[in-house]
């Protein structure tokens, strides 16, 4: 139990630095997917299915796919030469 | 009687939920329905307000539960007030002329909805609730007209209020894990017992969370930013919503707070030194624009932080000053931004302005002379009593204070004075009318209120201060919402429930 | 494991997802960048409060068969998130609504070229 | 502008360093959860529930879970109206091959009945409204995505939306006529613990709030996809 607990936060942690960090956009809505994933299993361990389900299909299943459409409709556009340099968040 | 206060609440959302499929059936009815139920809504709220007048506030229960486990609200003359207010004020500033399937009645209904549970409800999530829903009807009523620079001024609203709330609800969260409720009443009763319970790091910081998360509305430093640029791009009718309705409504969640749970804890310093920083900042800022808007953008934050200065003061005479000067502004600032709509030229180019309608531009002048606190206007009234609260607060008694109120004053005044001489300059060579036509109805409006108020001071002063006094009122509020058998001391309620226990629970 | 040492682990979890959650929407000059960066943020509070819920022990407030557990979990911050979870992914699609649309209309969705364009079109409004 | 930068990250500054503070120092058991145990005693006794995460939900906290659906129902048509007038702005929908059309229409009655089952067992079971909702508006999602049809009208979404919020608030409002309080439970002794017809009014409200959440999150879903209920709008 307590070792699940702990991988559980252990790839939410990493899965959201790599958000933080991944130049490529797609990327980075995968990783939050995964801590959305995660965070799911989390709330399973600590007694709260109906939050863990709630988190599971809203959290890492609609916001995901939300995302994804407006992404592929908009496309990631390359920063033009005045933007060049600011988008790495980090 | 009190019961119907819900109805408050669930007249606007029924009339928005039904008001998509009602226009597809008859679009005239739609189009009468939304302004009748507010007019309904307005009217219950007046009748309910003179009940209270008559037989002081009350506490409504919900779901039959009592109090720490349910939800209730509690109506008193300043959340009831608001109540009415903030549907007179949506009325004035209706969308009547927008195309007739366009979905703004039904956020100015959601509003509305919004608006009235932030000013009666008495538990703390509720509140957080009513107040995201506001918010997401601000965003669309700021996108609303759906061209490209107002959908960016949306999302810059967007990006700072949604961060706020999760702050906000992070607060809440400590609280919750501090006070272990999430009633104002029952958690203002665990802090009187446990004195030290909100005023350690973690009470103290979830204050101070909740204050950057609400600041974000009521336009505290430092969660401001976007007040410039969003006034600047949105609509008159909508900066006028955002200024003088919205930021109240957020600055009352604050000041039932800050005086239920956080009396005696150093809150009331933070939120003090947060109001006094944005006074002087927002003052400073407008004393350098160089148009009216932004112009009054600016101004409304230094009226703002004014106004969190006041209720910071734990006292009558400071927190009437603050409710004075909150109605002030909420009947100023809409009209202000009105007559800033045409006035967009840099103010150097308003020269003479004032001659082209000599009317429209005298009460313009009397709203900026109100805003300032020339006597005998409201603004006056407001501001002395604030300094007579100041100098009576009972550990907050600061000269410097007194020094600094004085100091933004002037520089509001030094401000003012140069965009009036300015537009009463030689007369203009190209006069630009101050208002377009569809204006000038809550223009004059609401200047004829601010007239009845200034008539009307002797009468609407007592209100207030009853008003204060109950904000102010710690025991009487708790005696009304926690039923009698749960109310002292707290190891009572854990018997008497543990009578009701079948099984389970905390051991 | 030690109940306090367990619930300090999700002390330091959530403030770490909402501290990697605020610098991404503070710091993002991409509209999608810093949404992704709110939704980071939530994660985090979501977590404190189910965290703030939490009994060692303690099993889901469902009762099985007619009997509830003897030691349960708290119920009401699980309601909380349940709300705000679904208050999130609203304000998320409303987020994403407005930037597909300022995407057609504005060609871009870069926040500083958005901003000097928002500038632009102010003074360019007073100049008429 | 630098200077918004700096001031953006002080804000960032403080607002980390209050948030690590306070929940370091935070330990959970700085005051016993009061409320939280009392409805862990009480909640089975007053609703009938066995879930009492729903008993919380719909009962204790009721008016909140109204104020959510209101929350849903602005985003929903705050972006109706921002992207419903953009006629030509929509891409047409993406044809999904053959295999893909068959997947989705054997998962859509999959999905409805799975998204229909979470909803009715909201009050003995983990799930609910809002889950089993969120289900069927995927359900609906799955089979526009591979361009199989299946499109509901906008009018039928926003009949379906409404009726819900009005049946919610309905609910609520019999115990009121009632002598009652607003949203007081109602037969909720009806029926043995733990059945599938017990605890009262609560599986009807959540059968409404699954109606509503559902019928919001599927026209959220097609709008920001360009696809279904666009087309009646541009026409």
């Amino acid at each position: 139990m307590t070792l699940l607990v702990l991988g559980a936060v252990a790839v939410m942690l990493i899965a959201a630095l790599a958000a933080l960090l991944l130049p490529d956009l797609l990327g980075a809505l995968a990783a939050a997917s995964v801590v959305s994933l995660a965070l799911a299993v989390l709330f399973a361990l600590l007694g709260a299915p109906d939050v863990a389900l709630a988190e599971a299909v809203v959290g890492s299943g609609l916001s995901g796919v939300m995302f994804a459409m407006v992404l592929r409709r908009v496309g990631y556009q390359p920063a033009d030469e005045e933007e060049t340099g600011h988008d790495d968040a980090a | 009687m009190t019961q119907q206060a819900i109805l408050l609440v669930l007249l606007p959302l029924i009339a928005a939920f039904t008001l998509t499929p009602l226009r597809r059936c008859n679009p005239v009815i739609a189009r009468v329905a939304g302004p009748a139920v507010v007019v309904s809504q307005v009217m219950l709220a007046i009748t309910l307000l003179l009940h209270i007048a008559q037989l002081g506030p009350e506490a409504v229960g919900f779901g039959g539960f009592s109090i720490p486990l349910g939800i209730a609200f509690h109506l008193d003359l300043v959340g009831m007030s608001l109540v009415a207010l903030a549907g007179v004020t949506l009325l004035l500033l209706w969308p009547w002329t927008v195309e007739s399937d366009s979905a703004e009645p039904s956020l100015y209904l959601l509003l509305l909805a919004g608006a009235s549970g932030i000013a009666l409800s008495a538990d703390l999530f509720n509140l957080y609730v009513f107040f995201e829903v506001v918010a997401v009807a601000s965003y669309g009523l700021v996108a609303a007209p759906n061209s490209g620079i107002q959908l960016y001024a949306s999302i810059r609203l967007l990006l700072f209020s949604a961060a706020g709330s999760a702050l906000a609800l992070l607060g809440i969260g400590l609280i919750y894990n501090l006070g272990g409720s999430l009633s104002l009443a029952h958690l203002g009763q665990v802090a009187a017992q446990d004195a030290t319970l909100f005023s350690s790091v973690e009470g103290l910081s979830a204050f101070t969370l909740i204050l950057i998360g609400l600041g974000v509305k009521a336009e505290l430093f430092p969660a401001n930013h976007w007040v410039p640029e969003v006034y600047g791009l949105s609509r008159p009718r909508v900066s006028g919503l955002l200024a003088g309705l919205v930021s109240k409504l957020a600055l009352l969640i604050l000041l039932r707070l800050l005086w239920q749970l956080y009396t005696g804890t150093g809150a009331e310093v933070i939120l003090l030194v947060t109001g006094l920083v944005t006074l002087l900042l927002g003052e400073l800022a407008a004393f350098r624009a160089t148009r009216l808007r932004e112009m009054l953008a600016f101004s409304s934050i230094g009226q703002l932080g004014l106004l969190a200065v006041a209720f910071s003061m734990g006292n009558e005479a400071g927190v009437a000053a603050g409710l004075l000067l909150a109605l002030n502004h909420l009947l100023i600032k809409p009209a202000l931004f009105l007559y800033a709509h045409n006035w967009r030229a840099p103010i150097t180019a308003l020269g003479g302005q004032a001659w082209s309608t000599p009317l429209a531009s005298a009460l313009f002048v009397l709203m900026v002379l109100s805003l300032m606190g020339i006597p005998p206007l409201p603004g006056f009234w407001g501001k002395y009593l604030l300094l007579k609260g100041v100098l009576t607060a009972p550990t907050l008694g600061m000269g410097w204070v007194v020094a600094l109120i004085l100091f933004t004053t002037l520089v509001e005044m030094i401000y003012f004075m140069r965009l009036l001489t300015r537009l009463y300059a030689e007369k203009s060579v190209q006069p630009i009318p101050p208002l377009s036509r569809r204006h000038y109805a809550p223009v004059a409006l609401l200047g004829a209120g601010l007239i009845a108020l200034t008539l009307g001071m002797g009468h609407v002063s007592t209100h207030l201060e009853q008003g204060a006094a109950q904000l102010l009122d710690r025991s009487g509020y708790r005696d009304r919402l926690i039923p009698a058998s749960l109310r002292h001391p707290v190891n009572h309620f854990q018997t008497h429930l543990q009578g009701t226990a079948r099984q389970g629970g905390h051991p | 494991m030690t109940p306090d040492l367990l619930s300090h682990l999700f002390s330091i979890a959530s403030a770490a997802l909402v501290a990697i959650g605020l610098f991404m929407l503070v710091r993002s000059h991409y509209l999608l960048r810093a949404l992704l960066g709110l939704t980071l943020m939530e994660a985090g509070v979501n977590l404190f409060l189910v965290s703030v819920g939490y009994r060692e022990g303690a099993a889901p407030p469902i009762a099985i068969d007619g009997q509830l557990p003897a030691v349960m979990v708290d119920p009401i911050p699980q309601a909380l998130i349940l709300t705000a979870i679904v208050i999130g992914v609203g304000v998320l699609g409303l987020a994403l609504a407005l930037a597909l649309r300022l995407h057609q209309s504005e060609g871009t969705l870069w926040l500083p070229r958005l901003r000097r364009r928002a500038q632009s079109a102010c003074s360019k409004e007073d100049a008429a | 502008m630098t200077m918004r930068r700096n001031l953006a990250s002080l804000i960032f500054t403080v607002g980390l360093g209050l948030m690590l503070v306070s929940l370091m120092q935070g330990s959970h058991t700085a005051f016993p959860v009061e409320v939280g145990q009392n409805i862990n005693a009480a909640g089975f006794a007053d609703h009938g529930a066995a879930n009492l995460v729903t008993s919380v939900v719909l009962g204790y906290r009721g008016l909140d879970t109204l104020g959510e659906l209101t929350i849903l129902f602005v985003a929903a048509t705050a972006a109706g109206m921002v992207l419903g007038h953009c006629p030509g702005g929509s891409t047409p929908p993406v044809r999904g091959g053959f295999i893909l059309a068959t997947a989705a229409e054997l998962l859509f009655p999959f999905l409805i009945l799975l998204g229909a089952y979470i909803i009715i067992h909201g009050h003995l079971s983990p799930g609910g409204g809002f889950q089993g909702g969120a289900v069927i508006a995927a359900a609906y999602y799955v089979p526009l995505l591979a361009g199989s049809g299946r499109l509901f009208s906008e009018d039928t979404g926003s009949l379906i939306e409404s009726l819900a919020g009005v049946g919610f608030i309905a609910i609520g409002l019999l115990a009121l006529w009632g002598g009652g309080e607003f949203l007081a439970p109602l037969y909720s002794h009806n029926g043995a613990p733990g059945a599938l017809l017990s605890a009262g009014t609560l599986p009807l409200l959540y059968l409404a709030v699954g109606l509503k959440v559902g019928s919001e999150l599927a026209s959220l879903l097609a709008r920001l996809g360009g696809i279904g209920m666009e087309v009646d709008d541009d026409a």
